[in-house]
């Protein structure tokens, strides 16, 4: 009989590039929160997450902030002396909670993520403007205008171009990510 | 003569029983070829286990025994003394490993069981080859090596000569006395280190039976159990040891001081011709030839002018005097290095001035150190108001060492304490992973700080640093930390940081561990020849270790180590003679054709070629059965006794057995 | 002169426009040539790798692809795809199966990696490549009495590639001495700046920056150098903003290294991109007027 | 036997290359001895029998029979045990019937590609059908039958009981000779024969001994092809780093290929207590390779070891030339996916 699957199991199992140590080598020693630049903005510390996901509070991780804070900075990996990934474990719950669909509906950061990608598959490249609308409601209107005196101080000083460029094989790149995931069109 | 084999297999209490079906295997192992009785027993190691197998012998005339239970390092001993007790050759014998090598690797009971046939099989089908072979005598020379001076190695000098054994205490350093002569005072109970070490060491350098030798260093060991021949490099000292006094005028005379990077951890300075310390044995002073004048410039003199002996005690022109000494036993007590704090830049070390490593704080705050014992910040004048003391630094940590430095909790709570002690206005913060104090006394004393009002900070600290990101940060050492326990991230902003870092083996341990011919593991550390069991012998008779040169350990356990290895050796020099194992390599003089290939690859030196009849031979008694010279020779000619080409054959049939049956076999057609 | 297949990234296409161009100027004069990488596509930023693992090796397989057909060494002057690019060839290298799956993917382009390819940052190319005693011989116009902060960031260092120092690497500073500036000492130069966090943790990001700015600030930085068009972005476009919410009056000039090198090396500032900056780059009109014989 | 009939000798060659049928005769004027010592029972090269003739003596009619050859198909099988029957000394005569030679080279491939090389693959060769041969073939005069083709090479032990080995590829004349002396001694006279599996006609020294090359120890940086250098003379030449396999070969040939400067090829096989010869070579081999220093990292070390190891171009032909049938090895696995050993 398979071994039960736990949450913290799981998570591990999600790690594809994780080289580092499993989390359970984890020894609580808060080098990862002391050293997080965003920590005061999460509502659990790295340290925490990592204590809950041992716990197997599967609902108290996927409804937590933290990882949407990461930064990917990589200094808790560099400084971890169990050797844990640690920024890649954040990807790998970002992953995790969007396929799960059970992220904080407030973040902006999967809305982002998933613009970000949709533009990649229309054009082979990423393009500022067109990212802006998807993520901008959440500044409200001095957001909106504040963004929009930038964008057009940005085209006058022509860091800005107005239409996104294309790539010229782009229908092979579709083709090359279908053929990672055959199903469905990727839009 | 058709052989009668006996089998046994233990259960080791639940042990191998758990998982491995003991009746089965011995029902089974009752069936097969050449066994004439096979049993299960709860414990074989046992007096009543062992008493079955001489019964057996005796009465059922067995010819070849297979116990199949634990490790050979745990019982192959007991097993062959049974044996011999029951009238057999001791290598008749055979063990299988059940319990390592199997009950202890799965939960699967069908699969263990399988295996543990497939152990009992392989021991059958090899103890049918095994012959008779009588162990080799081995004079013992009386006389004993201990390299290394500090705590370990004088403590084992001390308790050979004073059981009437000579000892050649070899020590690198101008004196004796270790790590132990830099620090202030011991935990936990805070006696002056230098008032128990000092008679200690006056002891070694007064001793009829202790031949002193500092500032020497072990260049090779030639040799074996009994009889290792040890070339010593005694250096230079410029000094002439029979005619010097010791008086110190010399010492007071020398115009040249420099920072002493060693003993005063580079916070103190001393002369160019110096004692490392006050107490320093033996008393003569030595000169620093890279930085003395005349030795540069070939101007001064100033020492050997002021010199008040007659004739001169000082002697530019003295030399290096290789000495040859024949010993016994040798004992390494080489102590361990401290972890390179500057190697973790996040902790500032060398670029935040008011950051220090504990030597240098044990320095200062000893009595007799630079700043006469007052705990002051790097301008040397002022005190500071706050300090932080950061634990496991370089230890428990997979990007410098993995493993727990041992004694780094214990003496940072001594530094916390002696900093209540002396400024007890100051604010003393531990940051610390887990407080770790196992030892007689230790967590009393961990209570006593708790009570002086020491801030335990539960936390490895991120990052100290100098940016300030609010008024009170301001010129000051801001530690970042994130408390555990409130789940708070911190900013103490202090004047002092003190780092704790983690002991770590001789930066030249590995150099020294194949001079002597002995292991040394993944950190650098000397291998014991068992963690429980033997733990200050290695894996080559006759060498033992002592102290930190074998892992991270305390006063009370280095001293300990060093009497434990000086009574092995003392247990050897009353026996006289040993007995060594007679599992050693031989060349078929009568085959050998010569073409020296062995010539160069025994690690021990045994193998000589004798130009006059064109062979190699093994000369037994440097030989250690290693099994290297066996492995290549390509005429097949050099057997390794106990290991012979039949004897390893069968038992590699024998574990094959089942594997065989099953073996999808490529079609010969 | 020596070639490398450069990979500009999305940003340097706009926002980074000057990033762009003062590589390519500055190359030059050293005697490099950036080709660039014919038809790249985005490498996924750190985005696409909250989405699928497997698809950000795949568009960052496909550049690497793309370099490895030219046998040159891949060369990116921003640290996101610096750093996405180095792992993935790594992960390719350590996992055939990986590589195996990626290449059934890039079939569809034509393309194939057998790797291993060189992945380099852009200034390793000049630290490493050119080196400081190349540089010094070719600086015309030393930025003398210059206060520069050499910001290293993220994901230049992080994490740990072959053995550099992560937590105290020297050789920014060492590359702002051999232009004649002073290179200033600042604990936040590999602190993180937030970028990633800008558009989805706004709060977070503009706390960092502002950590950042303070740090250089206090330490007297004339301007602030930046490897990366995203740190680079990150400070300056946001400057006016942490001023607003931190009420401080920030006017720190950005600018990347190869600008700074480049005007070291004579090229004339508007060829560099400079001028299209939202924090004025006024203060420092001393060093770009005066050119200087060294 | 009855009172006046002379012993009979028997040679046959199975898979082989003649070589040992020559090498019969290289014993010059003693021929003359074995045709008055003995009757030819059977002697395909030099005598016409048919095997129909075999098949018509009584068992253990032949009093020796001399065995060469390798087993390559069913037809060398069926000899075998044909001869087996009828022979009382059955003597697996030179390298290829004892341990398999250069014909179970082919053991490190497959039947399918020994036949595509032989009969496809070659570019003398000219098959536009690409015609193999069949166990079976339809003409018009009926159905002919050839012998199959094995996959494996197999040695003349690995499929009958044999008496006694006499090695070298082929053996040399006075070995030879020195074996009929035995064989005549013992069937006129009465004198012993060897215990039953010895090894005659051969030392239990290694060729060494008898190599009068100079030998000191040994240390090699890089290995040669033998047109790469030309040997200095008098001085070993494993130690010039010419693979000589003469340490882990028996002696008995005179050390004749070493003294001229050719190094020993391993064709008189192993020693008593060497269970695989191209395994102990290699072993000593990778013993006295001698670059690197105790400083290196281990991967450093291992890179500068291969680099020594990749001089030496073909090991497995190498070390197992002669032995590959007879070694632990056998042949090369078959299922395995490394390439070459793969089954087609």
């Amino acid at each position: 009989m398979a071994a039960k699957l736990t949450f913290s199991k799981e998570i591990a199992n999600l790690l594809y590039a994780m080289h580092g140590n499993p989390i359970k080598d984890c020894i609580q020693c808060g080098t990862c929160s002391g050293t997080c630049p965003a920590v005061e903005f999460m509502d659990h510390s790295p340290r925490e997450l990592i204590a809950m996901i041992g716990a197997n509070l599967k609902d108290e991780v996927l409804h937590s902030n933290t990882y949407w804070s990461c930064a990917s900075c990589y200094y808790c990996n560099v400084r971890c002396p169990a050797g844990i990934d640690i920024a890649d474990l954040m990807y790998a719950l970002k992953r995790y909670s969007m396929w799960k669909d059970q992220y904080k509906k407030d973040l902006i950061g999967p809305k982002f993520s998933e613009s970000f990608v949709k533009m990649i598959m229309r054009t082979g490249r990423s393009f500022e403007p067109v990212l802006a609308p998807s993520y901008i409601f959440k500044y409200g209107t001095r957001g909106i205008i504040q963004e929009a005196q930038t964008a057009s101080a940005l085209v006058l000083k022509g860091r800005l171009p107005l239409l996104p460029k294309k790539i010229k094989r782009l229908e092979n790149l579709k083709r090359m990510v279908r053929r990672i995931i055959p199903i469905g069109e990727p839009s | 003569m058709s052989e009668k084999v006996g089998v046994y297999i233990c259960h080791c209490g639940t042990n191998i029983a758990k998982t491995v079906d003991v009746e089965e295997v011995a029902l089974w192992a009752g069936e097969q070829d050449h066994v004439d009785v096979a049993r299960e027993y709860k414990f074989m190691c046992s007096s009543l286990g062992q008493e079955l197998i001489e019964e057996d012998i005796k009465e059922k005339g067995l010819t070849k025994i297979v116990v199949a239970s634990c490790s050979p390092h745990m019982h192959e001993k007991t097993f062959r003394t049974a044996c011999v007790r029951g009238g057999l050759n001791p290598f008749m014998f055979e063990m299988a490993n059940i319990r390592e090598h199997d009950s202890w690797t799965t939960d699967d009971r069908e699969a263990a069981t399988l295996k543990a046939k497939a152990l009992t099989k392989a021991a059958i089908e090899r103890v049918i080859h095994n012959q008779p072979l009588e162990p080799l005598p081995v004079e013992i020379n009386p006389n004993t090596l201990v390299v290394g001076g500090g705590i370990a190695g004088i403590s084992a000098a001390l308790e050979l000569a004073e059981a009437g054994n000579h000892v050649y205490l070899v020590e690198r350093e101008p004196s004796i006395g270790g790590h132990m002569a830099q620090l202030d005072k011991t935990f936990p109970t805070l006696d002056c280190s230098a008032c128990i070490l000092t008679p200690k060491m006056v002891d070694v350098g007064q001793h009829p039976n202790i031949t002193l030798l500092t500032y020497s260093e072990v260049e090779a060991v030639g040799g074996y159990l009994g009889n290792f021949d040890v070339t010593v490099r005694k250096k230079a000292r410029y000094v002439d040891e029979e005619h010097c006094t010791g008086c110190g005028i010399c010492i007071e005379k020398c115009p040249y001081k420099v920072v002493d990077n060693v003993f005063e951890a580079g916070l103190g300075a001393r002369k160019v011709i110096y004692r490392p310390f006050p107490q320093a044995v033996p008393k003569y002073p030595v000169i620093d030839t890279e930085n003395c004048v005349y030795f540069q410039r070939g101007k001064c003199k100033a020492c050997q002018i002021f010199c008040p002996t007659d004739p001169n005690s000082i002697d530019f022109e003295q030399q290096d005097e290789i000495l040859q000494i024949v010993v016994g036993n040798i004992i390494l007590a080489t102590g361990f290095d401290l972890f390179d704090v500057s190697q973790i830049p996040q902790y500032g070390y060398g670029r935040l001035a008011n950051v220090f490593t504990s030597l240098e704080f044990e320095r200062m705050v000893n009595a007799s150190g630079p700043t006469d014992g007052k705990i002051v910040l790097r301008d040397l004048e002022t005190p500071p108001e706050s300090v932080v003391i950061i634990h496991c630094v370089g230890s428990r940590d997979e990007n410098y060492h993995k493993y727990c430095s041992k004694v780094c909790c214990m003496y940072s709570l001594k530094f916390a304490h002696l900093i209540h002690e002396r400024l007890p206005e100051a604010e003393v913060y531990n940051c610390y992973i887990d407080m770790r104090t196992p030892g007689k006394g230790y967590e009393e004393f961990y209570n006593r700080l708790l009570e002086e009002g020491t801030h335990f900070i539960r936390g490895k600290v991120a990052e100290v640093s100098d940016v300030a990101r609010i008024e009170e940060e301001e010129g000051k050492l801001i530690v970042q930390v994130a408390d555990t326990l409130i789940s708070k991230q911190r900013r103490i902003p202090v004047d002092m940081v003190i780092l704790s870092p983690a002991m770590e083996a001789r930066n030249d341990s590995q150099e020294v561990s194949q001079l002597f011919r002995m292991g040394c593991d993944f950190d650098g550390f000397f291998v014991e020849r068992h963690p429980k069991l033997d733990p200050v012998a290695t894996m080559t008779e006759g060498i033992y270790i002592a102290g930190a040169c074998q892992g991270p350990k305390d006063v009370p356990d280095t001293v300990s180590q060093g009497a434990a290895a000086a009574a092995r050796v003392a247990s050897f020099i009353s026996r006289g003679t040993v007995m060594m194992e007679p599992i050693r390599a031989s060349i078929n003089q009568e085959l050998c054709s010569g073409c020296r290939i062995c010539n160069t690859m025994c690690p021990y030196n045994a193998i000589v070629f004798h130009e006059d009849s064109n062979v190699s031979e093994v000369i037994t008694a440097l030989c250690q059965g290693c099994g290297t010279c066996v492995a290549a020779c390509p005429s097949g000619i050099i057997t390794g006794a106990h290991f012979t080409n039949d004897q390893l054959l069968a038992q590699i049939e024998g574990i094959l057995w089942d594997v065989r049956s099953n073996l999808d076999l490529v079609p010969v057609e | 002169m020596k070639q490398y297949a450069y990979y500009p990234g999305c940003s340097l296409e706009s926002l980074a426009k000057s990033y762009h161009l003062s590589s390519i100027e500055a190359a030059r004069e050293l005697g490099l040539e950036l080709k660039e990488i014919e038809d790249w596509n985005c490498c996924g930023a750190t985005a696409y790798f909250h989405v699928d693992e497997l698809l950000a090796y795949t568009l960052v397989a496909r550049n690497l692809a793309l370099a490895e057909k030219e046998n040159l060494d891949f060369v990116a002057p921003c640290s996101g795809c610096y750093k996405n690019a180095y792992f993935t060839n790594d992960y390719l290298q350590q996992d055939p199966g990986l590589a195996e799956h990626i290449n059934f993917a890039l079939e569809e382009d034509n393309l194939h990696i057998s790797g291993p390819i060189n992945v380099r940052h852009l200034i390793e190319v000049f630290v490493e490549d050119v080196g400081f005693e190349e540089i010094k011989k070719h600086v015309s116009r030393p930025l003398k009495d210059l206060r520069v902060a050499p910001y290293y960031g993220c994901q230049l260092l992080r994490p740990k590639k072959d053995s550099e120092d992560v937590e105290n690497p020297q050789f920014f500073e060492d590359l702002l001495s051999a232009i004649g500036s002073d290179p200033v000492e600042y604990g936040s130069k590999t602190h993180c700046c937030g970028s990633s966090l800008i558009i989805t943790n706004r709060e977070a990001a503009l706390d960092m920056v502002y950590k950042l700015l303070q740090d250089a600030a206090n330490r007297e930085a004339d301007v602030i150098a930046t490897i990366c068009p995203l740190c680079n972005v990150n400070l300056e476009l946001y400057q006016k903003q942490v001023n607003r919410e931190f009420g401080t009056d920030f006017s720190m000039p950005v600018m990347y290294f190869t600008q700074l090198l480049g005007l070291a090396l004579g090229v004339e500032p508007g060829r560099l991109g400079i001028g299209k900056d939202f924090v004025s780059t006024d203060s420092m009109q001393f060093i770009m007027q005066n050119p200087q014989s060294s | 036997m009855t009172e006046n009939a002379k012993p009979k000798l028997a040679m046959y060659w199975a898979s082989s290359c003649g070589g040992c049928e020559i090498s019969i005769l290289n014993i010059h004027e003693k021929i003359l001895i074995v045709d008055e010592v003995f009757d030819i029972a059977f002697f395909p090269c030099i005598a016409d029998f048919k095997t129909k003739d075999v098949k018509g003596y009584p068992d253990g009619y032949i009093d020796v029979c001399l065995f060469n050859g390798a087993i390559r198909n069913s037809e060398n099988e069926e000899m075998a045990h044909l001869l087996r029957q009828k022979s009382k000394v059955l003597v697996a005569y030179g390298s290829c019937s004892y341990e398999g030679c250069i014909p179970a080279l082919s053991n490190l491939t497959t039947k399918q590609a020994t036949l595509d090389t032989v009969f496809l693959d070659n570019p003398t060769i000219d098959n536009p059908e690409g015609i193999l041969p069949q166990p079976r073939y339809e003409v018009p005069e009926g159905e002919l039958e050839l012998p199959v083709f094995y996959n494996t090479v197999k040695s003349l032990d690995q499929v009958v009981d044999v008496d006694y080995y006499l090695p070298g590829c082929p053996p040399e004349p006075p070995q030879i000779w020195a074996v009929l002396e035995i064989v005549v001694a013992a069937l006129l006279e009465g004198a012993p024969l060897p215990p039953k599996g010895a090894i005659v006609g051969a030392r239990d020294v290694a060729v060494c001994e008898e190599c009068p090359l100079e030998k000191h120890e040994k240390t090699i940086n890089r290995f040669y092809r033998p047109y790469e250098i030309i040997p200095e003379p008098g001085l070993c030449l494993l130690e010039q780093g010419l693979v000589c396999v003469g340490p882990a070969t028996r002696a008995g040939c005179g050390a004749l290929c070493p003294q001229v400067g050719m190094s020993c090829r391993g064709c008189y096989g192993p020693l008593d207590d060497v269970e695989d010869q191209g395994a102990k070579m290699l072993s000593a081999i990778a013993s006295v390779i001698g670059v690197g220093d105790p400083s290196m990292e281990e991967d450093e070390l291992e890179r500068e070891i291969q680099a020594v190891v990749d001089t030496i171009p073909d090991p497995a032909g190498t070390f197992y030339r002669f032995s590959m049938a007879h070694s632990l090895l056998r042949r090369a696995n078959l299922n395995g996916g490394n390439g070459k050993g793969e089954a087609k």
